[in-house]
């Protein structure tokens, strides 16, 4: 399709461009009366609009936009509403956090929108060009808010360890990527994909090596081991809105490009349908290799959790976990997996947002991200604590909340697979991972809390809360419509 | 002897290579980035020298090398007022100092 | 409704119905309700001895047998019914447990007049009183171990009505536990019968072994096991020590339970199952020497001790002995004829034993003396009760206990080396008679060795020398049952039930030969005389000084008095070997089972910044090195977030590395 | 599709409706949340009651409620009650306005401890009436939270590391019911548990004996945690010593039954094959229980250990019966689940009741209460002559079954668990003798007797006790056709 055309497909994003230029424009005249959070308001709008926008793109067929650089097909248009829904929580977060509310906020808000941007781009990108660009538009942006944070010290080297981390991961990917282009002289999916197919044996090893290359860059974005380094420093030093949006968005973002860059390259959908197969002569076990790496993310995630008291980074150590979870979706390369995956990404968008705004919550309040922020929390603020208790069972995947079906989704895909192994890694690591969520439940239901003064929680916070947490439930016994929304939405465009 | 394909592509891992050498040993964080760069420009080689020397190949990899030196000049530009921003804060670019967050 | 069936059933409800009135409202009526359970009784008694007539002298037939079952519930494939068999020995059984309980019970209220829980105790002895009738009346195995149980809780909690004594209170959990050993022995028999059969009911079984359904040592093993249950309730060595203990309890207990009816239940279901235990001959003899060892060492026992209930407690041990071996040689007659007769006399001495305590507040008989004045009601139904069990002639006990050497010399007539059946009984014979009439002349003659509790002392209240006039008349006239084939020898007799059984009671019996009969009625008189005689010397003339005969054995006194240190063998070896092995598996569970779960727990912690008193169950070596392990894994996922960025990279770097040379590597294998 | 009945859907949901009630009372009228708490158990003990009369033993699977609800995957809201599941739900529905009452005395936070006990009722209603395994499972999940909170905020001293072990344990066996119910789906596409066993006939499941056998070991350690068997039993004493009382009765007298519930429910008609296989070790295992909780029982001077670990060796004729086979031994295990749950249950409130009073429940501290607190030692006397299996009282019953049915099966196994006889009555009545015999420990000369509505929380019970025990087919005769039914799948 061409440019002009295309554009109707890209409204979204464009309600989103006119939305930062307006945030710009508003913090650029201070434009704040009675204390409303101009900027904020407008990029919340924005959101929202292109959100709204978003859902009439799901009645059109797929296809190809901008003469083959980005595709429309369900499986974008999912991500993209994704990060949408995301950006709208994550605004609504920065409008009534302390933690940024004395910063500029017209940059922090432009910034936000525009790394939506480049994650709406990543997951509908067909192109490695495209590919790059969109991650650097997401990239940088993630970087400078990464250090958005009045406790400056520790947002600083977050932000540092972010933009090295992240400019060397990228870097190899590059490097990868550059390598595939030599190795198919095209930068399109489908050209690359077609060179593949009709590739000659022995080259095994280069596909590997770029494989490996680009892994880098995409086990960084989506914290999988060996590639998560990062991830629980800066979350920890991040201004907590920035964190939730990490570990959800980022992570999203990460597995729209492992899935679309892999499964449109190196893999080819298999003519008896329903699952994928190695293009060409290539003879190489991918599910074997992301499988490997699925059951270390998960089981170093949640080894890494149990030891840790601070919210923040538990809870990035918990992302980590589940991103080995969402991992074992991805490296079956069957439909059933991917069903799976965005089953349960838009499970884990809920909780761990929801999650999140407790710590927020907690860190507004209290000054306080560690353990001892919740200590007693039931006495002090019930619903929080019973909202942040539905969200902990959900992540360890206990009915009746989403988090379980997620999981029953996951293990369904696993076990057709015949993936027997990762399941018992991947239950037992369901089994440890109780034991650090449980320990805050424990802190918040038994133990005693210094003070029995009641929180006071913002009346949109409440709000936000149990906008989050009634998905979390509600998707736990009617799961249903998601299910077949996943259905939907897990087509990518093929060739 | 013409400078062939094989002649870049060495000298783009040697680049690249160099490039994560100095990333992992370097402690100043002005060296690391300067290493993310060779990192950067070793693909770029790779990309300009595939579009030059392969057959079948679209003109993409020297589109491709332009996008990523604009980018990379931004990120050094990101990165080094991250950088600075540090200094002021820590007094220091060492990045060993820089590790309050651990565990 | 046919009329054995509704004296069955009243005989089992007023007991019943006393007991349910008794627990719940007790307290509340006059005279706490002490008059439910004696009127209750009395009835049963009645109702008892109509049954008793009907069948001993209406029907008159050594075959005659009236059985009524109802449906009770279904387990799947087995049917498990109750019901009521009535045979001439039930008919002698209801007798003697309605008349001796019902004596009993009128003895009580004298005798308990005033205790604490005084109508408890009679909720207790109506509970007893049904489970016994029940035990007696049933038909079919399932509901004889249900009664057999109940007598055994009935006889716990009668045992620990003084439960504020420690003695009673470890009396009453040691007759229980004792006894359940052997239950448990009884239990495994009755699933091998069940097992092989697939019947309760009695006839049915009866018919079955008959047709050589359970036969070989598979019959033998369930035979032995069957015993077992007998071994326990009926005191038997090796599970005789719960029942000197059981004297804890009140006296009308000790008397009703422990000497009259429930020990004899042993006896009874040996009885009642003979056609089974005659089925298997080496089963048999098994049941004969444990008879033999019980009669013979349980009478030694008996000889030294000095707690007046405590000599008769053994004595019954050893006076249950007796029957055990008669029906072990097969003399089914004469052992059941000397459970009843005993059930009378040696209720009586009971009775009259706490008569005695009544009034001078001991049991100890060095602290009695010349009581026979004071007493003149106890003593004279005491001595008759003495006279028979002695053995003397004209007393009950005369006939059955010679009945039974009669059988047993017979029997060992056949073979020699069963000789020692007869030889041990004889003996023992002669030392019954003997510690008996010690009891006497220590109790009533003599001179006053305590005055005090002399001048205190006086004859009991009629509520409990009538009791004791009724039984001393039984013990006289029990007797003629047997004599001259009367009717008992004549209708109690083995079960003849196909081939098998009838062959094994054709040899012996009370038919014995008259060769046998006349040498052990000779025999026996002459022991009995001999025993009496010298325990008329030693204790009433002091010809002989006990103590020095004492001090000339010192071995064999200590090993009387002691009571050959059985008590404290069981204590040294099983008890302290169960005591040791639930400690050590307490503390196996503790640390190695719930070690190895808990070592997860430290190892899970990852460097273990959370405190915890979970380590201190990490005590075990095989646990340490778990948690040692484990614990370092989840160090290093930590470890290696050193906080310092290019370490980060470094890893990464040296990761990407491995997985391309570990890749390469699998490659090149496969 | 046969006609629909709400009975039990009502039954299961009628506390969760409760708990909403709670949920919106202010936390200071305690009292009135009490007084909730208890009326809202009653209909699902009066539907119960309904349920149970109106039920035909022979008719098969009995109130079923059917409806669609996850199409994607086949899943239905499936609910249903037949011999195996109406003397657990009566069970259920009968404790748990007796825990409500049992549980009068507390203050501390009462709102919260009232409505998570009603969620649990909920939950464990869901588990015995859910015929869907998806359903079956949520229900299973379910009941741990409130489970958990329960034990870990009103809890004794150690509470946290006793709910956490619990939760742990739990779970751990669950999720490998959750692999096992995963991968029985995928060969069948179905969540049916009345048709699952005849659907796994009819794919190439039934042929992959290698798959079968993970599948049911997978399934029997998820129930084995539950029962739970030796050696994964060490949660139990820990949970039971720390949750309140009300609480360790619903521990000791639903919860436990479930793991066996699950056998005769799910393991066995899926995988009937597999069941013949397993019988020896399970019947090994149930040795070990018999003996080895009894013996570890008599060691522990914590009354409410003692009970604990008798529990375990209680559950262990449960799975001797269950692994024999035969009709009375299948039988004997069901009603022993039934039986044991009313006995322990009495047990646990008479712990209950000595400690409000006494607070401390060593045995050793006591001695010779039966003189003063004469209801309290009678009552007493009927529990413990119950667990040592007294015939009369309903325990013998189901014992003597249960060595009835798996004497012709395990000879030496029954022959040997015969000894759990004798060690039970030893350490029953140990204990009663160290409590209630003896001198009268003079600390404890004023102690009240039970009250009145102690008394009638244990009435009731006892009342069962004795009467299931004199009237043993008023029970058996309810499940004594689909356990008929059940073997002859097991056996054919």
């Amino acid at each position: 399709m061409g440019n002009v055309e295309s554009l109707s497909y890209f409204v979204p994003e464009l309600i989103l461009t006119v939305a930062i230029l307006i945030v710009l424009f508003a913090d650029m005249f201070g434009m704040e009366r009675g204390g409303f959070d101009l900027p904020g308001g407008a990029a919340l709008l924005g959101s929202i609009l292109a959100l709204i926008s978003h859902v009439w793109l799901y009645s059109q067929p797929a296809t190809m936009l901008f003469e083959g650089m980005i595709a429309h097909d369900m499986f974008s248009a999912f991500f993209r509403g994704f990060f949408l829904l995301c950006t709208v929580v994550v605004t609504l977060m920065t409008m009534y956090s302390m933690e940024v509310i004395h910063l500029k906020k017209g940059e922090f808000y432009s910034i936000l929108l525009s790394i939506c941007i480049g994650m709406c781009l990543v997951a509908s990108a067909q192109n490695l060009i495209m590919i790059y660009l969109a991650l650097e538009l997401m990239s940088l942006g993630s970087y400078i808010l990464a250090g958005f944070s009045r406790r400056i010290g520790r947002s600083e080297e977050a932000s540092l360890k972010f933009v090295l981390y992240g400019g060397v991961s990228t870097g190899v990917m590059l490097f990868g990527l550059s390598l595939l282009y030599g190795l198919t002289g095209s930068t399109d999916f489908s050209a690359i994909q077609q060179v593949l197919i009709s590739s000659e044996k022995g080259i095994d090893l280069t596909a590997f090596t770029i494989f490996l290359l680009i892994l880098v860059g995409v086990g960084y974005k989506i914290a999988a081991v060996p590639f998560h380094f990062w991830a629980p420093d800066v979350y920890e030093g991040s201004p907590t809105p920035i964190t939730a949006f990490l570990s959800v968005a980022s992570k999203g973002t990460g597995f729209a490009l492992l899935i679309r860059l892999f499964y449109s390259t190196l893999l080819t959908r298999s003519p008896a349908g329903g699952f994928w197969v190695e293009v060409g002569d290539i003879d190489i076990d991918w599910t074997f290799h992301l499988a490997v790496i699925s059951a270390l993310t998960m089981t170093i995630g949640n080894l890494g959790a149990i030891s840790q008291n601070n919210l923040k980074r538990l809870l990035a150590y918990s992302g980590i976990a589940h991103a080995g979870y969402l991992l074992m979706g991805v490296c079956l390369l069957t439909d059933v997996g991917l069903q799976a995956v965005i089953f349960y990404l838009v499970v884990y968008l809920f909780t761990n947002l929801a999650a999140f705004l407790v710590v927020i919550i907690m860190v507004d309040t209290q000054d306080e991200e560690g353990m001892n922020g919740v200590r007693g929390l039931w006495a002090r603020t019930p619903i929080v604590a019973v909202a942040m208790t539905i969200c902990l069972f959900s992540l360890i995947g206990l009915p009746p909340t989403a988090g379980f079906v997620g999981k029953y989704y996951l293990f369904v895909a696993l076990l057709q697979g015949k993936l027997y192994w990762l399941a018992i890694v991947g239950v037992l690591n369901t089994v440890v991972s109780l034991y650090y969520y449980a320990r805050i439940v424990k802190a918040m239901f038994f133990e005693p809390t210094y003070t029995e003064e009641p929180i006071r929680v913002h009346p949109v916070y409440a709000g936000l809360l149990t906008a989050l947490v009634v998905p979390v439930l509600y998707f736990g016994i009617f799961w249903d419509s998601l299910a077949r929304y996943a259905r939907y939405c897990a087509s990518l465009i093929t060739y | 002897m013409a400078v062939g394909l094989e002649h870049c592509l060495v000298v783009s891992i040697s680049l690249f290579l160099l490039g994560v050498f100095i990333v992992m040993t370097q402690r100043n964080g002005i060296r690391v980035l300067m290493g993310i760069e060779l990192i950067l420009n070793a693909a770029n080689l790779n990309l300009i020298a595939f579009n030059r020397f392969l057959p079948n190949t679209d003109v993409n990899g020297s589109i491709f090398a332009v996008f990523v030196i604009i980018l990379a000049a931004a990120e050094a530009a990101v990165a080094l007022a991250i950088v600075l921003a540090i200094y002021q804060q820590f007094s220091t670019v060492n990045l060993d100092e820089i590790s309050s967050m651990k565990h | 409704m046919h009329t054995y069936e509704l004296l069955a059933w009243l005989i089992l409800a007023f007991p019943l119905l006393a007991f349910v009135i008794q627990i719940f409202f007790g307290k509340r009526l006059p005279r706490q309700g002490d008059w439910v359970p004696v009127a209750a009784i009395c009835c049963s008694l009645f109702f008892g001895l109509i049954l008793f007539f009907m069948v001993i002298v209406g029907e008159h037939d050594p075959n005659f047998v009236f059985q009524v079952s109802y449906p009770w519930f279904s387990g799947g494939s087995l049917q498990f019914d109750w019901g009521f068999h009535i045979d001439n020995l039930t008919a002698v059984m209801i007798l003697v447990v309605t008349v001796v309980s019902s004596v009993v019970h009128i003895y009580s209220l004298g005798y308990m007049q005033g205790e604490d829980f005084y109508d408890r105790f009679f909720a207790y002895l109506s509970l007893f009183s049904f489970s016994m009738l029940l035990l007696v009346l049933c038909d079919n195995l399932f509901i004889l171990y249900i009664s057999w149980e109940l007598v055994g809780v009935s006889s716990y909690l009668l045992i620990g009505f003084y439960f504020w004594k420690h003695s009673a209170a470890d009396a009453c959990k040691k007759a229980f536990i004792t006894t359940r050993v052997g239950d448990v022995f009884f239990f495994i028999g009755i699933l091998m019968v069940v097992l092989y059969i697939g019947e309760f009911n009695y006839t049915k079984v009866f018919e079955a072994v008959a047709h050589g359904e359970l036969t070989g040592w598979v019959l033998t093993i369930a035979v032995v096991c069957l015993f077992g249950g007998a071994v326990g309730k009926s005191a038997q060595f090796p599970l005789h020590v719960w029942l000197p203990d059981a004297m804890e309890g009140p006296t009308p207990v000790s008397a009703l339970i422990h000497a009259a009816t429930m020990v004899a239940a042993g006896v009874y279901m040996v009885g009642r199952l003979f056609p089974i235990f005659s089925a298997s001959p080496a089963a048999m003899l098994v049941v004969a020497y444990i008879g033999l060892i019980t009669a013979f060492f349980a009478a030694t026992i008996a000889i030294t001790q000095t707690d007046i209930k405590r000599v008769l407690a053994y004595s019954t041990v050893s006076q249950l002995g007796y029957m055990v071996t008669a029906l072990g040689v097969g003399a089914y007659t004469a052992g059941l004829y000397h459970l009843m007769t005993h059930a009378f006399f040696k209720a009586l001495l009971f009775l009259g034993s706490g008569s005695v305590i009544h009034a001078v507040h001991t049991n100890e008989m060095p602290s009695m003396g010349g009581l026979k004045k004071k007493m003149p009601i106890t003593f004279w139904t005491m001595l008759i009760a003495t006279l028979a069990i002695s053995g003397v002639p004209f007393f009950s006990g005369f006939g059955s206990k010679d009945a039974i050497l009669a059988a047993s010399l017979e029997f060992g007539m056949t073979h020699w080396l069963h000789m020692p059946i007869f030889l041990g009984l004889l003996l023992g014979a002669g030392i019954t008679a003997f510690y008996m009439f010690r009891l006497i002349f220590l109790t009533f003659f003599g001179e006053a060795r305590e005055p005090k509790r002399y001048d205190h002392a006086h004859e009991s209240p009629y509520s409990m020398t009538v009791p004791l006039m009724i039984l001393a008349g039984l013990s006289v006239i029990g007797g003629f049952g047997l004599y001259g084939g009367l009717w008992f020898n004549h209708l109690v007799v083995p079960p003849v039930i196909g081939d098998a059984a009838h062959h094994a009671a054709e040899g012996h019996g009370a038919h014995g030969s008259a060769l046998a009969h006349y040498g052990a009625m000779a025999l026996s008189i002459l022991f009995a005389t001999g025993g009496i005689l010298l325990s008329y010397l030693v204790y009433y003339k002091k010809k002989i000084s006990a103590e020095a005969v004492a001090g000339r054995f010192p071995v064999l006194y200590n090993l009387s008095f002691h009571k050959y240190w059985v008590d404290e063998l069981y204590g040294k070896t099983v008890i302290a070997f169960v005591m040791w092995f639930r400690m050590v598996l307490a503390r196996f569970d503790n640390k190695v089972v719930d070690g190895i779960v808990n070592a997860t727990a430290p190892a899970l912690r990852g460097v273990s910044s959370f405190s915890g008193a979970w380590d201190k169950y990490v005590v075990d070596g095989l646990v340490n090195l778990i948690a040692i392990v484990v614990q370092a894994v989840g160090a290093v996922s930590t470890l290696i977030q050193s906080g310092v960025i290019q370490n980060y990279l470094m890893k990464v770097g040296i990761a990407v590395g491995a997985i391309l040379l570990l890749h390469n590597f699998i490659l090149r294998i496969f | 599709m046969e006609h629909q009945s709400h009975l039990l859907t009502w039954i299961t949901f009628l506390p969760l409706l409760g708990m909403f009630v709670i949920l919106a009372t202010p936390g200071r009228a305690k009292e009135f949340i009490k007084q909730i708490a208890l009326i809202s158990t009653l209909p699902s003990l009066l539907l119960g009651i309904v349920m149970i009369s109106r039920y035909d033993p022979a008719g098969g699977m009995q109130y079923i409620a059917r409806h669609e609800w996850i199409r994607s995957f086949n899943i239905f809201y499936f609910m249903g009650a037949d011999g195996i599941s109406i003397p657990m739900i009566f069970l259920t529905v009968l404790l748990c306005p007796i825990c409500i009452l049992a549980s009068w005395g507390i203050n501390d936070r009462a709102k919260g401890y009232f409505a998570l006990f009603l969620l649990l009722e909920t939950g464990m209603l869901g588990v015995f009436c859910a015929l869907d395994f998806f359903l079956f499972y949520v229900f299973w999940e379910l009941m741990l939270l409130p489970m958990y909170f329960l034990i870990g905020i009103w809890g004794g001293p150690r509470r946290e590391y006793a709910a956490i072990k619990f939760f742990l344990y739990t779970l751990f066996g669950s999720v490998f019911l959750f692999i096992a119910m995963i991968v029985i789906y995928i060969y069948t596409s179905s969540f049916d548990l009345t048709k699952l066993g005849a659907e796994i006939a009819g794919t190439e499941l039934h042929t992959a004996v290698g798959l079968k056998w993970w599948l049911f070991l997978a399934m029997f350690v998820a129930f084995a945690i539950k029962i739970p068997a030796f050696p994964f039993h060490t949660w139990l004493p820990d949970a039971h010593v720390e949750a309140p009382t009300a609480i360790s009765v619903i521990l000791a007298g639903i919860l436990l039954k479930m793991g066996t519930y699950g056998i005769f429910r799910i393991s066995y008609p899926l995988f009937p094959d597999m069941a013949l296989a397993f019988a020896l070790p399970i019947a090994i295992i149930a040795f070990i229980n018999i003996v080895y909780g009894a013996l570890v029982a008599m060691a522990q001077t914590d009354l409410k250990k003692l009970v604990a670990y008798s529990s375990i060796s209680h559950m262990g004729y449960v799975m001797l019966g269950m692994a024999a086979m035969t009709p009375e031994a299948m039988n004997g295990a069901m009603l022993q689940m039934f039986n044991h749950g009313c006995i322990t249950a009495m047990l646990f409130l008479l712990v209950g009741v000595i400690y409000d009073r006494a607070h401390h429940r060593d045995i050793d501290g006591f001695g010779g209460l039966a003189k003063n607190v004469p209801v309290y030692a009678g009552i007493s006397c009927v529990a413990f002559f119950a667990a040592l299996g007294l015939p009369g009282l309903s325990g013998f019953i189901s014992e003597a079954l249960v060595f009835l049915g798996s004497f012709p099966v395990f000879p030496w196994i029954t022959v040997l668990s015969t000894s759990g006889i004798v060690i039970g009555a030893v350490y029953m009545l140990w204990t009663y003798q160290r409590m209630f015999l003896g001198p009268l420990n003079e600390k404890y000369a004023s102690l009240p007797d039970c009250n009145v509505r102690e008394q009638v929380t244990l009435y009731p019970l006892a009342f069962i006790v004795v009467l299931v025990g004199i009237f043993p087919h008023l029970v058996l005769n309810l499940f004594s056709p689909t356990m008929s039914n059940l073997i002859d799948l097991l056996v054919k």
